[in-house]
């Protein structure tokens, strides 16, 4: 029969609309609105899984987020298979496939079930104590056996092919929950007109409204008051309610994060919907109303499949219309349990209740159940559980006067709903650093002192009592929102008595009870108490040690437990324990909604030059610098980069190139003060620099290290034209505006980033004159009227240039700055007037080439960071007379100016066929002992076809000093001998350029 | 000190494990000491155990205003290596290397040191240009760091993405095969236990809140919590908490604090048989024996002690993460947490003497001390020792940011051009 | 993520901010006339402190501007902001790096601003 | 250089806009026209003139053909149609004359993007952390921020329908115009009702 466990009538689920899934390829039938887990039970599947450590068979626990057991691996399809799911929160859909996880070969023959005979041994901390002998066995066979046991289900294999969002939003109030107290705050919040914004982390929010039956509110039954109140805040244009969104992070200054599961509830999977949404919301106030967890108790052999908690078993009954035994058992230390086994009996179980406590202690609870026909056992332990893949039965007795233990009595049931008392939820509320109070009627940690502009309400504060919980909410909601208004909500009163209990008392030998305090982890009571004894007394330490608390559930049903017994060890009180800090996330979040839409292309933005496109079509490959993809080189069918780039150079310094140097940074510098501005912050003197003029700038940071360089000209006396390197625009205008703001108000001057208003298109070699010429007017461009380092306002094809001529190539050279949408159309042009010289697309690599030839420095490769304008040969460029500028002074430090510092030479190599590796370490004596004395690095090398041989810079300890001297210089399979050089490779005299 | 074997444990296995005592004592300060050692992180501590067994000082103090391994120690991503580019930080990083090698037998605690190799991965020309110069600078300082090409990383370490059409495609990547990771708590119980088997009091709950000075300036011992102590020398070895505990002897430290993020996601069964480090998009990660992905982020820009980063900073790692490792994405972050790393200028150590006579410091290890922890307490064990600095630990000293002579490794990796 | 009131533009998300480290470090007027040991102290040296810190920040990815804050280091809350060159109102709760806090509490509120 | 009328045609990231296409599920993310944008900065006392110069930081000013937005205390983002650019640079000559200023013409650094209809703050707020809710955002707000891992300018304009403008530098269009779309895509609402 489908479905055995159903009940006839009853639960939120539509039974118009069943649903099919897989559990380990057997189909399940559910209903809509089911979970995983109440669909199992439905079934009478119990057994779904193997817990980490024993393999011991575990069953569902709870009915909650909670859950530490029941995880499954879940298979939505190609590339959709993740594990670790929790069976309580997955929502049941057609077509969806579950896998049990942990085992070998199956999930009922596990071959893992040995590590439970062994459990004596696999003790907490066990692996710190062995396997370290022999030592080698630990890389080979020890770790790889620890590893290959640990671990739950299997990572995914393939890549996701899911869309994640993400959404920043603002409110007035954020109010973390949506059961009883939550509503009651989000409709006080609502009505003022704030923004409101409600989430809760189930399908359907109302929280313990949903599985109520028995409660009135405001007069009426508990769900129909629900339903009047969600229609109400639906209403509303000032709320955004938020179903199936967790709120997992509560960071700094209000902003909190929630994870929104947007399609993986629908069948057909959402189709280009998003999978997961993260809000990160910045809330003006928040109410926390996330409710209280369960907390199991702690006896031997208390994980048996169809042990679960006693809310839980209420809840499957009420909400689901499952019931999960047909002869249930509930044992407790408090009242709570009593309305399960109430409800439970209602739904057509039978019943017995053990409560821990004495008759007295009992309150009207035990009467109304045994006027229900319920047996109530009060005074009673439970010694333990029978059964291995179900359970069977337990085994309780009475405790007597002076805590003796009576005669036992097994009670034959298949399912025990357990309740050790609650935890308030208080995780939101500590990661906003609130600091937590211990209040020992609760036996619980509840809020105390804020830290940000929160509050709790209702059992996440540890209030129980339902007319209570909605009057916090409502105060809660109204003070968020401001207002003074309260409305009081009758409600039927609930039952809150309860005694905690560590662990159900035993006359067993405490050395062979197994009880389970974490289930997912397998820590046993003995486990903790074995930390204590071995000196493990902070709390931080138990659980780093016994690993409790640090499973998937993050503790949420054993840390209170755990903190629990270990304050019993050490005959301290739980606060003298310490609480555990508790961390972002709440629950697990997925590195998609983490992630959001910042994959693929929008990773990090790719940026690209007007020349790009053309670029493109031209054949070119590209090379990543910054953010920028740069046309790395230009190949010609059947060349590979080496054969391109030597093409590429000579036709440069044989004819004319043409290079799209759009990405360097450019700075529009204006104001009255300019010229004293960049006398401070470049080592150049510029007072002095005449319109149309420009120089070759270098920049420190204030540590004296090189910081950038560029060609600067000056447009006017108020008005430079800066230029950075393509990596260093952005930082070099940040550090500029840094001393422009902050130390020198003195100065009137403005920075404008230019550097993509003007695309810069490169013309070198001695044709380049000629191929412009044609283009230009108003720019008298005669070697006269126009020399090196010279710069000119006109136009090119009728477009407004700022013409620079200037070289990176030792060749006689223009750089045309045009307004970046019409650069194509420039640069189109050229190329047309240009073929007729045979002009040359080249990309980044011949321009390191060329410029290496000419021992130009490249800011980033043969600087890093730590290298001096003297380390580089450029002391000479450093203005004389100005008493300051950034960095100067640390030029004077003793190990600045000592002997020693590594200075750039030329290298050529004795083999001119051999082309050093760039990072390749340069030595004097190849034959020294390691660790060798390295003097210094190859900084650049490369082939260089106008030399007709290889070339080389390298920072050498006191290089210059070395000239003509051979060096030994590692290559990938010993050492390569050099010899010191000037670093000019070609035309040292420099007249190429004056051409 | 009762000896941890395989014999040891099956005998308590029968017993119940009622034998098992105490690892380390929980004594009451005494009024003086040898040495006071402030931090009883995984440095200090490491440190306390090289000046018994080394240099046979004993009468030591560790002090530790929370649990022993409470700080970074027990924060970080555990990731140990040594292919450092400078002579000086190579020296000093494969000292500790050497150490881990025979960390679990020297303290007969299993601290899960695990030679799984590191893989730096490079994304561009300058990373390939930057990592030769680290491999070439190594293979003259005797340390193992191998080039891969992309497919040699592929095959390495599977789950790596190494289609051209990533947006930072892998080119290669640098691997020292003798890198790995290693249990954290462990390292600290370990180094605990063994220090206080031969004498030295490890001292919890007890915060260091003045240091006291005799006329002519020098330190002579330590206020705190549980009363003053004398102390014949003192070595702050408290990270993230630097500056605050040097100031109480009126020395400014070139020392700023930032909260540094790490996550871990749920455990998986086998997946990723290395650690990866991708500096050009900022991805660290591995996987621990419990089979949870370790992931660590980046700092925050600000200075700050409350242990909490921002989300974006998480967010921003984990961009990276799937980028690189696509089929990651439906992984789920279990715990996030935050540290505080204390940075020098130059990102390298302080370690040895301060201007106050007696009061001596090992600091400043920013984002990476813990592949450091035995190397470190060695070499800071010999400076307290003898009161001055070892070989390897002589170029780290303050005085560097006076002269110039800065170690700046992350200058060294530098930036695309 | 930090919310950081920037004088000119408000409560702004702290990812449209660079921090720009301890705030009121003026550069010397004439550092050649500073010995190594001074200079170098106004390069490296911060008080870093526990507790309330004066720090530069700039709305970068706003207006633009730079400005101070301060900010205690251990709950992270701002006291207040103020223009480059001006004194905050309450400068006499900054930690000074000389003397220890004495564990600075977290426990005001956040400003809801 | 102003005087130089452009004679070669304007060759936009984003190419030129067609005709409108359908907006998807009221939204509709359209590449703006090539304008003509200047990049004004002045410091001291803010004579109206022909400026409208003294508005509030973080407001612009204008109508979304000719606009003068605020970014900060002492810089204005100005867009006109492209035709107009050489008066602008001459009137704000004569209206700035002696005084220490910069005008710097961007037209070619940013590009435009418009953001308009009903899900348009949605859209934005999948990488704009700004509250664009009307209390905070309303119209006439324009200010410097961020979306995802690029730097945008965002104005929002009059209109029954909510209407922004994005502008972006040139190399950043890409980017953001796949982030809008891609933002688009994701906020199109789905059935998230309770399951009862």
């Amino acid at each position: 029969m489908a479905q055995p466990f159903r009940t006839s009538r009853g639960g939120r689920i539509d039974r118009a609309r069943p649903i099919r899934f897989s559990f380990n390829g057997r189909t399940v039938e559910g209903y809509h609105g089911d979970t995983v887990a109440s669909a199992l039970l439905a079934n009478g599947i119990h057994l779904v899984g193997r817990s980490f450590k024993y393999h011991r068979p575990r069953g569902i626990l709870s009915h909650g987020p909670d859950e530490p057991s029941a995880l499954l691996s879940v298979d939505r399809g190609p590339g959709r298979v993740d594990p670790n799911n929790r069976a309580s929160v997955v929502e049941a859909r057609d077509g969806l496939k579950t896998l049990s996880q942990n085992h070998w070969p199956s999930l009922e023959v596990d071959v893992g079930e040995v590590n439970d005979l062994l459990s004596p041994v696999f003790v907490a901390g066990f692996y710190y104590k062995t396997f370290m002998w022999p030592r080698k066995f630990w890389d080979k066979v020890y770790e790889p056996v620890i590893r290959a046991a640990a671990g739950l289900g299997k990572a995914p294999v393939a890549a996701d092919p899911d869309r994640y969002a993400n959404r920043h939003a603002h409110c007035d109030v954020l109010v973390v929950g949506a059961g009883p107290a939550g509503l009651a705050a989000a409709l006080a919040a609502a009505r003022t007109g704030k923004r409101v914004i409600l989430a809760d982390e189930g399908p359907e929010p109302g929280g313990s409204l949903l599985h109520d039956l028995t409660s009135q509110v405001d007069g009426r039954p508990a769900a129909v008051w629900l339903a009047e109140t969600l229609t109400d805040l639906d209403a509303r244009e000032n709320v955004i309610l938020l179903p199936r969104t967790t709120a997992f992070g509560y960071y700094n200054h209000n902003h909190v994060a929630l994870a929104e599961r947007v399609t993986d509830h629908l069948p057909a999977g959402g189709g280009q919907a998003p999978r997961e949404r993260l809000w990160q919301v910045r809330a003006g106030e928040v109410v926390l109303a996330g409710g209280a967890h369960e907390r199991p108790l702690v006896f031997s052999d208390n994980d048996r499949p169809g042990v679960m908690l006693a809310e839980s078993v209420r809840v499957f009954a009420n909400r689901y219309g499952v019931l999960p035994g047909r002869r249930i058992v509930f044992a407790t230390t408090g009242a709570s349990a009593y309305r399960a086994a109430l409800d439970a009996k209602a739904a057509g179980a039978e019943v017995t209740l053990v409560d821990l406590r004495l008759e007295a202690d009992c309150g009207a609870e035990p009467a109304e159940l045994r006027a229900a026909g319920i047996e109530v056992l009060t005074g009673h332990t439970v010694l333990g559980a029978k059964g291995r893949k179900r359970v069977t039965g337990l085994v309780v007795a009475p405790i007597g006067p002076e805590g003796r233990i009576g005669a036992s009595r097994l009670l034959s049931c298949d399912c025990v709903g357990m309740s050790g008392g609650w935890t308030p939820a208080v995780h939101l509320f500590s990661q906003s650093r609130g600091k937590l109070v211990y209040e020992p009627g609760l036996d619980a940690f509840v809020p105390g002192t804020s830290a940000q502009a929160e509050r709790s309400a209702g059992a996440a504060k540890g209030t129980y009592d339902l007319a209570a919980c909605l009057a916090e909410g409502d105060a809660a909601g109204a003070e968020a929102a401001g207002s003074q208004e309260r409305r009081a909500l009758a409600a039927t009163p609930t039952a809150t008595g309860f005694q905690p209990a560590r662990v159900m008392p035993t006359n067993a030998d405490p050395t062979k009870v197994r009880a389970f305090v974490d289930f997912q982890n397998d820590v046993t009571a003995k486990d903790i108490k074995l930390a204590v004894r071995e000196g493990f007394h902070s709390i931080e330490h138990v659980k780093r040690y016994t690993t409790t608390g640090m499973a998937t559930d993050q503790g949420k049903t054993s840390n209170m437990n755990a903190l629990g017994i270990v304050a019993g060890q050490l005959d301290k009180t739980l606060p003298g324990v310490g609480t555990t800090t508790f961390r972002p996330p709440y629950t697990p979040v997925t590195f998609g909604t983490l992630v959001g839409p910042a994959r693929h292309a929008l990773f990090d933005p790719i940026r690209t030059t007007p020349i790009h496109g053309w670029a493109e079509a031209h054949g070119a490959l590209f090379e990543n610098v910054a953010l920028w993809r740069r046309a790395w080189y230009f190949p010609k069918p059947g060349e590979d980069l080496h054969a391109a780039v030597a093409r590429e150079c000579k036709a440069v310094r044989e004819g004319v190139g043409i290079f799209d140097a759009s990405t360097l940074g450019k700075i529009e510098i204006v104001g009255p003060d300019a010229a004293e501005f960049m006398n401070r912050m470049y080592i150049n003197p510029w007072a002095k620099l005449e319109p149309g003029r420009c120089r070759y700038g270098l920049m420190l940071k204030e540590d004296g290290y090189i910081l950038d360089d560029g060609v600067v000209a000056r447009v006017s006396p108020e008005c430079f034209h800066v230029t950075t390197t393509t990596g260093g625009a952005a930082r070099v205008l940040a550090h500029m505006e840094d001393y422009l703001q902050t130390e020198w108000h003195d100065l009137d001057v403005f920075l404008t980033s230019t550097t993509e208003q003007w695309a810069v298109i490169a013309l070198q070699g001695p044709k380049a004159r000629a191929v412009i010429e044609p283009l230009v007017d108003g720019i008298d461009l005669s070697p006269q009227a126009f020399p090196h380092m010279a710069m000119r306002s006109g136009t090119i094809c009728g477009v407004p240039t700022r013409l620079f001529r200037v070289s990176f190539t030792g060749e006689l050279g223009f750089e045309i700055n045009v307004p970046s949408d019409q650069a194509l159309a420039v640069w189109e042009a050229i190329m047309e007037a240009g073929r007729p010289h045979g002009i040359t697309p080249y990309g980044t690599e011949t321009m390191h080439v060329l410029r290496a030839e000419k021992g130009y420095i490249i800011v980033g490769q043969e600087t890093d960071g730590t290298v001096t304008p003297d380390d580089v040969g450029l002391a000479g460029m450093i203005a004389k007379a100005k008493k300051d500028f950034v960095g100067k002074r640390s030029l004077a430090r003793p190990d600045v100016v000592a002997k020693g510092r590594k200075q750039l030479i030329g290298l050529v190599t004795d083999d001119p066929k051999v082309v050093l590796d760039e990072g390749a370490q340069i030595v004097a004596d190849p034959g020294q002992p390691i660790p060798m004395r390295m003097l210094g690095h190859v900084t650049s090398s490369y082939w260089s076809a106008n030399c007709n041989r290889s070339i080389a810079l390298a920072l050498v300890a006191d290089g210059r000093d070395l000239m003509g001297r051979t060096l030994h210089v590692t290559t990938p399979d010993g050492f390569t001998t050099a010899t010191v050089a000037e670093p000019v490779f070609l035309d040292p005299k420099g007249e190429r350029i004056n051409a | 000190m009762r000896r941890f074997s395989l014999t040891s444990l099956l005998s308590e296995s029968l017993k119940g494990h009622q034998g098992w005592g105490r690892q380390w004592r929980d004594p009451q300060p005494k009024a003086e000491y040898d040495v006071v050692i402030v931090g009883g992180g995984g440095h200090g501590l490491a440190t306390a155990y090289y000046l018994a067994t080394v240099h046979g000082i004993t009468n030591v103090a560790v002090l530790e205003k929370g649990w022993i391994g409470g700080g970074n120690t027990g924060r970080n991503t555990t990731i140990i290596r040594s292919n450092y580019l400078y002579d000086e930080s190579a020296a000093l990083y494969e000292h500790a290397l050497k150490l881990w090698e025979g960390l679990s037998q020297e303290l007969n605690y299993n601290v899960m040191f695990s030679q799984r190799g590191v893989l730096m991965l490079a994304h561009n020309i300058h990373d390939v240009q930057s990592f030769k110069r680290h491999v070439y600078a190594n293979r003259l300082n005797g340390i193992d760091n191998e080039w891969l090409s992309k497919e040699e990383c592929k095959a390495f370490c599977p789950p790596i993405e190494i289609s051209d059409k990533l947006r930072y495609p892998v080119l290669g990547g640098a691997l020292q095969r003798r890198a790995g990771t290693a249990r954290h708590d462990a390292v600290a119980w370990g180094y605990a236990r063994g220090a206080d088997a031969r004498g030295v009091d490890i001292i919890q709950n007890c915060e260091v809140k003045g240091i006291r000075r005799d006329a002519s300036g020098a330190a002579i011992g330590v206020e705190t919590t549980r009363g003053f102590i004398k102390a014949g020398r003192i070595g702050v070895v408290a990270a993230g908490h630097t500056s605050t505990v040097m100031a109480m002897a009126d020395v400014r430290m070139p020392l700023e604090s930032y909260p540094l993020q790490a996550l871990v996601s749920e455990p998986v069964k086998p997946v990723f048989p290395c650690v990866v480090m991708s500096n050009a998009v900022h991805a660290y990660i591995s996987q621990s024996d419990k089979g949870e992905l370790v992931i660590g982020a980046g700092t925050d820009q600000y200075t700050s002690y409350s242990q909490q980063g921002g989300l974006h900073i998480t967010t921003h790692t984990l961009d990276a993460i799937c980028e690189l490792f696509p089929q990651f994405t439906r992984m789920r972050m279990l715990r996030s947490w935050g540290g505080i790393v204390d940075v020098t200028p130059d990102r390298s150590p302080i370690i040895g003497k301060t201007p106050v006579r007696n009061l001596f410091v090992n600091c400043g290890w920013g984002t990476g001390g813990f592949k450091a922890t035995p190397g470190s307490g060695h070499v800071f064990a010999y400076t307290l020792a003898t009161g001055t600095p070892h070989a390897i630990n002589a170029p780290f000293t303050l005085e560097r940011f006076r002269t110039g002579r800065l170690i700046d490794e992350a200058a060294a990796a530098a930036v695309a051009h | 993520m930090l919310l950081i009131a920037c004088p000119h533009c408000g409560n702004r998300p702290e990812t449209e901010f660079r921090c720009g480290g301890q705030a009121h470090i003026v550069r010397p007027v004439d550092p050649a006339a500073l010995d190594d040991q001074s200079w170098s102290e106004h390069l490296f040296v911060r008080s870093n402190p526990r507790g309330v810190h004066a720090e530069r920040w700039c709305h970068s990815h706003g207006c633009g501007r730079w400005f101070n804050a301060l900010r205690d280091t251990v709950s992270d809350r701002f006291l207040e902001t103020y223009p480059a060159g001006a004194q905050p109102t309450r400068s006499s709760e900054i930690t000074s790096p000389e003397v220890p806090a004495t564990v600075t509490q977290s426990t005001v509120t956040q400003a809801r601003a | 250089m102003l005087e130089v009328r452009y004679r070669t045609a304007r060759t936009l990231p984003l190419g030129r806009p067609v005709a409108p296409a359908l907006p998807r599920g009221g939204i509709l993310i359209q590449p703006a026209e090539a304008e003509a944008r200047f990049s004004l900065r002045l410091r001291g006392p803010l004579s109206p003139g022909g400026f409208p110069l003294d508005r509030p930081i973080n407001t612009v000013t204008g109508d979304d053909r000719r606009w003068v937005a605020r970014l900060g205390p002492d810089e204005w983002l100005i867009g006109m149609p492209e035709g107009e650019a050489d008066l602008l640079a001459e009137a704000a000559a004569a209206d700035l004359r002696g005084r220490a200023h910069s005008l710097v013409d961007i037209s070619h650094r940013n590009v435009g993007i418009d953001v308009t209809g009903a899900l348009a703050a949605d859209v934005l707020n999948a990488g704009c952390p700004l509250d664009l809710g009307d209390a905070a955002f309303p119209p006439g707000s324009a200010t410097r921020t961020l979306l995802g891992k690029a730097e945008i300018v965002l104005i929002r304009h009059a209109g029954a329908v909510p209407s922004y403008r994005v502008e972006c530098w040139r190399s950043f269009a890409t980017y953001v115009h796949g982030f809008l779309q891609e933002a688009a895509i994701a906020a199109q609402p789905v059935e998230r009702v309770p399951a009862r």
